[in-house]
């Protein structure tokens, strides 16, 4: 009966075929592992404070920021998506809706938990609360990432509660189907929040006027990056999506999703992107001879220090921007899938190096005239909270796909791969 | 009384004794810990060393105090603090940073053109005994959090009450100095009220030789500097130089 | 009726909801977060009255002016006295953080015999042993104090000797003691009346002698301006601090110091540019030329520089007879503006260097240098109040620490001017600990106490009615009413000051120029410090950033 | 009508945390603590005539203020005993003997960042004491002094209401009712102008 | 962050920002509190059950849904999209109904003349004095044999269509026995009667319709015939042929004869689960 005591059968939903729970358990393993030591990392930064951490007063902000950056900007395939089914009524993404609240959900998880971390004292978090400067884009990045990771949560709910198990409780049922109901408002409401925070974190360096390399002109109270950001968020989430499914697909060993779903997003993000790129290069025009000049810096001293230098802004607009538009855009690349996905994996590097550049390459920059280039090298509780925080999100995922309907609106998803 | 606050610091009188480090970190309960380093360390004045770039005879030093330079205008810090732990105060014109308010994002820190924000990486200490010799006039910051000069606030809040104890309503100017100012052995850095025409720190201020740091960039310090040296004034409106060229504070 | 899981489910959702509409969430966040503004663990000042009160720094012989703030009465802060005639308000970056050294975790606390642990009482008993039983020598680094006499006398009662470990600033002036007979410990420069000093090496922006003299009389006359009344030529081989700010700087190579004097001599005296009274250098200019890599034309032009702008002086940073012998020539020696001799009576000493091979015991006193090292066999009774690590010392004895102890203030090395102050006790000692004069009186009781021969020198100065005492305000001895008003000003932190020194008091009878130019040693800006260890805060100047080089490190 | 178990159990949890939290809740964080001697302010008006609170509470003559004054102070009447209370007793014979300061718990008692200015506050705003430490001048028992087990800070700052909705006035020390104050006497402060 | 609190200013950007804020937490705090009023409601106005058996009967596999009428081979195949619920089937009328026809013993479980068969191997059977009796299928009975605990409801207690009649636990295996016509308990059979309730119908059974969504006859035929099928395929051994095919006698308790069967599909197809 040894079979019989080491199955979870009763939970996972009927016809759809999941691996035994053994070697369910030998893939998290390794990932669990990962996770205890990100944990203890963490840990270490809580207990000890900052000084675990390579940080220091010149890279006041380091490898957290720029990663939660970047999962921030590839999670924004969550709100995206939503926005798409529900308010512009694309039913033909429907299939990928679920593991797109997943993915979002666990990104914007484990940001705001990175976060935490970073800031000196986490108890006193809550004052930006209480006593709220509206002026700062941190304010309004707090704001709406709290406010979007609850969103998130409820729309979370329902596929929780679609479980097989779950779902015999007749007022969990009968809650999620309600909740269902309202998930378009929760996709509006997130949807404006997620435009609102990903624009304030292009802000966040935008109005840095004592960091000309970051520094932008704007409309409103927005500097241009506030813009780039939305659009280049907007413009990866889709590619990540595609990743992350065909690497499910890869693990899984089976198809879960038509290749028209990985059309649509193809198109979607490619344009997206090509739109970005355009912005994008104008914007750099304007601050190299406009901006930067009016405070008497010169563009060449922003990339005369190594490794920081011209190749970085070419790489940014051309090899991760043009290309993988294109690559995306047309039929002939996006209907082979290995071309499609390099395109993708190509856009969804372009958005975390163009994060990078922004968070660190300012940080490395002199000001003062007497200044230096610097540098800086994470340190191991780093690297390891933030590998805690990928681990998470692999188990959070590899259960929600193990237990909950992921790929199609109706739990099983045999029907979709048609075996 | 609305004071503007400043300072004037002449740099060909700067001999980079650091006098003004250590009277600064004493007045201001800055602890000196060993794990510190020049990049991890608490400086709330910090004396840069520059030279002109050339070598043998020819080569010529100067030393440049750093502090924070009480921005008025678009003040960095103070637009992207999120709860409101700076402020340019409106009657000294002093940026207010204020620890127990802050969370140590250290957005501030990033926003600061001069790098004169510290951030507490440890809990400060001191050996066993040596709290006995900490100013009573200002709390000891938590790890955590962010610090800078206040103008040596406590000094302040000292002469207003002496003021006030004697029935009078302004301070007495020389009852407020700055630990630095008080401190510099060539009286290179001089401090005043710069919204005082009469004010012969302002006047200073006003001079043709008089510069500040970074003032394209349109932030308004209230600190200036002046050297004769043309080479001097040519590098602190010059662009950031290679690394090679200077050493840094 | 029986509980099912279910029911304690809704049970605890009806407490959760019902938590949230009372004060515990809201009362106990908003503690924890004043809690984290208030950390047991982060010290923080004691509460209590703060008064402000007057003493000298003793932590070298120049007794640099310092403002204490006392609270809870200890000290929080110290700041100089603009009304001392000498420091003039200034301290150097070590004095500024120089309340904290009390607490050093090198503070001596008890008595050690070779590293191990000991007693005062072993300490005594094998002092009084090696007493009888054969010569002692008594080691002082600040002559000229009440505790000074105390050890002297103790020394000549005992049939020992007393010598001295005088600093870098004297040992400059010992070749004027040789040539005068004036002891070198009476000699200073009267460097407000000069208009060209030639600095070589001397660190004179960077701690040279009382740090405040020349830095605010430099900042007065020179810093910044093309055409100063005080001209600075520096003659050093790198960039140092001084040589930054120097009106002039010349790089000469690694000990050629001597050599470029005699160069200068050379041409002054050839040229005719100052009245010939001095011997004429043997050695040839292009000679000269060739040791430092300067053109002989370059020394041509400073020579006629320093002559086109008289009085002036050269200062060695160390002993060299060289440079003294260029003052000679310059006519410095026993001049306005140049190098004087402050007063009539004072002594001369032996130094310590000189061999003390045949001493039984050697006691030194805590105002020697750390890094003098006695050339000796005997055993070593070393005071000090704090431990600097790697000394040959039998002995280690704690002594009193920062103003631990009351000692009075002679004039400082370098000083133009006779001075006289008292630095009371300000802080009371936490430990066992005793000065080197405190220790040789519970030896021997016919020594007088510290405290007697303060009294006697204020009544000395009192009869004297010479000078003037400068505290708030200056006011001459001849009008200060009775000894004890004197005394009291003098115990409040009031400086008093001789009549400037009238030229001509110094004579220097030079056959030929100096051989065996000695070429000076280097010395860093910490390692000049006499006390053991550097305050804790000085760390930022040199570990907390990149201002200075750090110190040579003395225990390995 | 009959209720539903399930309507029945939430309300029971409901109630239970509404008691615990608003009545239980505030005897746990705060731990009360006695002065070392009963010292009673009615006494010391009526029998010795002090009149002024700044006869034993001074401002220094750089305006610092001086708080409870030292034991010193006591001892000028209190040298030897010239009542027959316990709690003279008590002063004069382990306190004034011995040269002990008294260990008095002060209920107004501000964090060490806080810059609260006497000299300003009394003598340029002309502030009566009771308008921040009420009528305690004339109490004739002993406060117990409450001291909250997270913060440490006295009850005294909070108020003695938990709940701050409606306090007696002047009841609370905390930064919000120093603002109200100032606010409503229109006095502008930054931050620093309270703070240290 | 309100008016009053320390660090609130009225100035534009505060109050614009913050009504912006306070706007989206009540939309969200407005989402959470209307989903959980609607469920409240549901339960009210007992939609809820409704609800759930729809839903528990969409997540059925296509075999579990048929249509009665293929199931009676009157039309090739056809998938029901009306949850079983015959009553209001606008198509069900478009077929004749056959009369009943005879016995029904198939592989020895004899399926009597007068009862009434739910898809959930329930039957009915209407008793003189107007109540129906309501029990488990001869099948469902081989499947389970003795159960290892049976909760039965209590007497005045209403039993609804579709729903839970009663719950029986067997190897650890949870089986809900679904009611196959709503009611108001009235009496209940023990073991040694074989687990019965009767119930007194809340419809009319002179009403035609009252009795129409349960199978009678060749439904019954047809249906049983795949749900045997479906068994033998479930039940057999990996890699053996079909047993039981040729009209042998089927083991009293097959759970605990075929342990190793995937059992939790067995009695979710057999009782409806999804």
């Amino acid at each position: 009966m040894a079979s019989a005591v080491l199955t979870d059968s009763r939970w996972i939903a009927r016809g759809a075929e999941r691996t035994s729970l053994p070697r369910f358990l030998l893939w998290l393993a390794p990932w669990a592992a990962l996770l205890v030591v990100g944990i203890y990392a963490a840990g270490l930064c809580l207990y000890y404070g900052l000084n675990q951490t390579n940080m220091d007063n010149r890279f006041a902000f380091g490898l957290w920021i720029f990663l939660d950056l970047g999962i921030i900007a590839l999670g924004a395939g969550a709100f995206f998506t939503g926005f798409l089914v529900y308010i512009l009524k694309r039913a033909e993404l429907k299939p990928i809706l679920n593991t797109a609240v997943v993915v979002g959900f666990i990104c914007y998880s484990g940001a705001i938990a990175i976060l935490m971390i970073d800031v000196g004292q986490p108890l006193r978090a809550w004052f930006t609360f209480w006593h709220p400067n509206t002026h700062s884009m941190l304010t309004e990045v707090t704001f709406c990432l709290s406010c979007y990771l609850l969103v998130l949560c409820l729309e979370y709910i329902p596929i929780l509660l679609r479980n097989r198990q779950l779902r015999r409780l007749p007022s969990f049922l009968i809650f999620e189907h309600q909740l269902h109901k309202l998930v378009p408002v929760l996709a509006a409401v997130g949807a404006l929040l997620s435009f609102f925070h990903q624009g304030s974190l292009g802000g966040l360096y935008g109005v840095l006027r004592g960091r000309p390399f970051a520094f932008r002109e704007g409309f409103l109270i927005w500097p241009s990056t506030f813009f780039l950001f939305i659009l280049s968020a907007i413009a990866s989430g889709p590619s990540f999506l595609m990743l992350v499914t065909a690497a499910v697909e890869k693990v899984t060993g089976r198809r879960l999703v038509s290749q028209e779903v990985f059309r649509r997003l193809a198109l979607i993000s490619g344009v997206l992107l090509g739109i970005y790129v355009a912005a994008k290069s104008i914007d750099t025009l304007i601050w190299l001879n406009i901006t930067s000049r009016s405070v008497g810096f010169a563009p060449w001293q922003f990339y005369m220090h190594k490794p920081f230098g011209t190749p970085i802004l070419f790489a940014e607009i051309v090899l991760f921007g043009l290309l993988p538009a294109f690559l995306l855009t047309f039929r002939a690349t996006a209907t082979r899938r290995a071309w499609l996905l390099s395109a993708a994996a190509l856009a969804c590097a372009g958005v975390l190096l163009n994060r990078f550049v922004l968070t660190v390459q300012t940080l490395a920059l002199p000001t003062l005239p007497f200044d230096d280039f610097l540098q800086y090298t994470p340190s191991w509780q780093e690297v390891a909270s933030f590998a805690g925080v990928i681990a998470y999100g692999v188990i959070v995922y590899s259960l929600s796909y193990r237990y909950l309907p992921m790929f199609a609106s109706k739990g099983d998803d045999t029907h979709v791969s048609g075996n | 009384m609305s004071a503007r606050y400043g300072m004037v610091i002449d740099l060909d009188r700067c001999t980079g004794c650091g006098s003004c480090m250590v009277a600064c970190a004493a007045e201001n309960n800055v602890p000196a810990l060993p794990q510190a380093s020049a990049r991890t360390g608490l400086t709330p004045i910090l004396v840069y060393r520059a030279s002109n770039g050339m070598e043998g005879n020819a080569r010529r030093e100067t030393f440049i105090p750093i502090m924070c330079m009480h921005c008025e205008h678009e003040t960095p810090c103070v637009k992207v603090c999120p709860q409101q732990a700076v402020e340019v105060d409106k009657a000294t014109g002093i940026v207010m940073q204020m620890p127990q308010r802050c969370l140590g994002c250290r957005y501030c820190m990033t926003a600061c053109p001069y790098h004169a924000r510290y951030f507490n990486w440890w809990d400060p200490s001191w050996p066993a005994g040596m709290e006995k010799s900490l100013n009573p006039g200002v709390a000891v910051r938590m790890r955590g959090v962010v610090e800078k000069c206040n103008l040596c606030h406590s000094r302040l809040h000292a002469a207003q009450e002496k003021a006030a104890a004697t029935g009078k309503r302004e301070i007495d100017p020389a009852d407020y100095l700055p630990a630095c100012v008080e401190a510099c052995p060539t009286g290179a850095i001089r401090f005043g009220n710069l919204a005082d025409a009469s004010d012969p720190v302002s006047q200073e201020a006003r001079s043709p030789q008089a510069f500040r740091l970074l003032a394209r960039i349109g932030t308004e310090p209230k600190v200036y500097y002046k050297s004769k040296e043309p080479w001097v004034k040519a590098l602190a409106e010059s662009n950031p130089a290679r690394s090679s060229e200077v050493q840094h504070g | 009726m029986k509980v099912t899981r279910r029911d304690l489910l809704v049970w605890s959702a009806g407490a959760a909801a019902g938590l949230l509409a009372t004060p515990v969430p809201w009362k106990v966040l908003d503690d924890v977060s004043i809690w984290s503004q208030n950390w047991p663990w982060i010290p923080q000042a004691s509460r209590g009255p703060v008064e402000v009160r007057q003493s000298f720094c003793t932590l070298c012989p120049n007794g640099c002016g310092l403002r204490v703030r006392m609270a809870a009465g200890w000290p929080v802060g110290v700041a100089g006295v603009n009304t001392n005639p000498i420091s003039r308000g200034a301290l150097c970056p070590l004095g500024f953080g120089a309340h904290q050294l009390n607490w050093h975790p090198q503070r001596l606390r008890t008595v050690r015999r070779l590293a191990g642990a000991s007693s005062w009482n072993e300490a005594q008993a094998a002092f009084a042993r090696a007493r009888s039983e054969g010569p002692i020598v008594i080691i002082d680094g600040w002559p000229g104090r009440a505790a000074s006499s105390v050890l002297e006398s103790f020394a000549q009662k005992q049939g020992g000797s007393y010598r001295v470990a005088v600093g870098p600033e004297i040992r400059a002036l010992s070749p004027y003691e040789a040539w005068s007979g004036v002891p070198a410990t009476s000699l200073g420069y009267d460097l407000e009346n000069a208009q060209t000093i030639v600095s070589f090496g001397a660190p004179l922006l960077d701690g040279w002698g009382t740090p405040g003299r020349f830095t605010r009389l430099w900042a007065e006359r020179a810093a910044g301006m093309e055409n100063p009344q005080l001209r600075l030529i520096h003659i050093e081989p790198s960039l140092s601090r001084t040589a930054s700010r120097a009106w002039q700087w010349i790089s000469v190579r690694e000990g050629s110091e001597s050599a470029l004097a005699a160069g200068l001599a050379h041409v002054l005296i050839e040229q005719k540019l100052v009245p010939a009274h001095g011997p004429i250098p043997t050695v040839g200019l292009d000679e000269v030329a060739a040791q430092s890599g300067i053109t002989a034309d370059a020394i041509r032009e400073l020579a006629r520089t320093i002559a086109g702008h008289m009085p002036a002086v050269a200062i060695s940073r160390d002993d060299d007879p060289a440079i003294a012998a260029l003052n000679v020539v310059l006519g410095a020696v026993g001049a306005r503006g140049g190098i004087v001799r402050r007063s009539k009576n004072a002594q001369t000493h032996i130094s310590a260097e000189t061999s003390i091979a045949d001493a039984r015991a050697v006691l030194i006193d805590a105002s020697v240098p750390w890094n003098f090292v006695p050339q000796t066999g005997a055993e070593v009774f070393r005071f000090a109040a704090w431990d600097g690590g790697l000394n040959n010392s039998a002995w280690l004895l704690p002594a009193p620490g920062f103003l631990e102890d009351l000692t009075d203030v002679p004039s400082a090395p370098t000083s133009a001017v006779q001075t006289y102050a008292v630095a009371p006790a300000l802080v009371k000692t936490t430990s066992d600990v005793r000065s080197a004069a405190q220790f040789l009186s519970a030896l021997d009781p016919t020594l007088s106490s510290a405290e007697t021969i303060i009294h006697a020198r204020c009544s000395d100065l009192f009869r004297a009615r010479a000078g003037r005492l400068c505290a708030q305000e200056t006011m001459p001895v001849a009008q200060i009413a009775s000894l004890q008003k004197l005394e009291e000003e003098i115990w409040k932190g009031a400086v008093w000051v001789g009549e400037p020194s009238e030229p001509g008091g110094l004579r220097c009878q030079l056959k030929e120029w100096p051989a065996g130019a000695s070429s000076l040693p280097v010395q860093s800006w910490a390692n000049a410090w006499t006390i053991p260890v550097l305050p804790p805060l000085a760390s930022k100047v040199y570990i907390e950033s990149n201002l200075r080089e750090a110190p040579a490190r003395r225990n390995a | 009508m009959k209720l539903p178990r399930n309507t029945i159990v939430f309300g029971f949890g409901l109630a239970v945390a509404l008691f615990a939290g608003w009545f239980v809740f505030p005897r746990l964080l705060y731990v009360q603590k006695h002065q070392p001697l009963d010292f009673l302010h009615k006494t010391h008006a009526e029998k010795s005539g002090i009149a002024e609170c700044n006869e034993c509470h001074t401002l220094r003559d750089d305006g610092t203020f001086a708080g409870i004054p030292p034991t010193e102070k006591c001892a000028g009447c209190h040298s030897e005993r010239i009542g027959e209370t316990p709690a003279e007793a008590t002063l004069v014979n382990d306190y004034i003997k011995p040269g002990h300061e008294t260990p008095w718990l002060v209920y107004s008692q501000q964090p060490k960042n806080v810059w609260f200015s006497h000299a300003i506050h009394v003598k340029r705003a002309g502030l009566a004491c009771t308008e921040c430490h009420l009528t305690y001048g004339e109490s004739d028992q002993v406060r117990v002094s409450e001291v909250n087990r997270i913060s440490g800070y006295s009850r005294d700052i909070w108020g003695h209401s938990i709940s701050r909705l409606h306090r007696a006035p002047h009841d609370g020390m905390k930064m919000s009712d120093c603002e109200d104050c100032h606010q409503r006497h229109n006095i502008e402060v930054g931050c620093l102008g309270c703070h240290q | 962050m309100f008016p009053g609190i320390d660090g609130f200013h009225w100035t534009f950007g505060h109050i614009l920002f913050l009504s912006l804020f306070f706007a989206v937490a009540l939309t969200i705090l407005f989402t959470i509190t209307s989903a959980i009023r609607r469920t409240a409601r549901d339960f009210r106005t007992h939609r809820a059950i409704d609800f759930c058996w729809h839903s528990d009967f969409a997540e059925l596999p296509e075999a579990d849904r048929r249509c009665r009428h293929e199931l009676a081979g009157r039309v090739i195949s056809r998938t029901c999209d009306n949850a079983f619920d015959c009553r209001h089937c606008e198509k069900y009328s478009q077929f004749a109904v056959l009369p009943a026809t005879g016995n029904v013993s198939a592989l020895g479980l004899d399926y009597s003349e007068d009862r009434y068969y739910h898809r959930g191997h329930t039957w009915v059977k209407p008793e003189e004095d107007g109540t129906v009796t309501i029990g488990l299928g001869e099948l469902a009975k081989h499947l389970i044999g003795t159960p290892d605990s049976v909760k039965m409801p209590e007497i005045g207690d209403a039993i609804e269509l579709n729903q839970a009649a009663w719950r029986m636990k067997k190897n650890g295996k949870e089986i809900r026995v679904r009611a196959p016509i709503e009611g108001t308990i009235v009496g209940i059979g023990g073991p040694q009667e074989g687990w019965y309730v009767k119930i007194r119908p809340r419809l009319d059974l002179k009403e035609p319709a009252t009795l129409r969504h349960l199978l009678r006859g060749a439904e019954v035929r047809g249906w049983l015939g795949r749900e045997m099928e479906r068994l033998q395929l479930q039940l057999r051994a990996p890699n053996t042929p079909p047993t039981l095919a040729d009209g042998g006698v089927l083991l009293p308790d097959l759970m605990n004869a075929v342990p190793d069967a995937d059992w939790d599909t067995v009695l979710a197809d057999t009782f409806l689960e999804p």
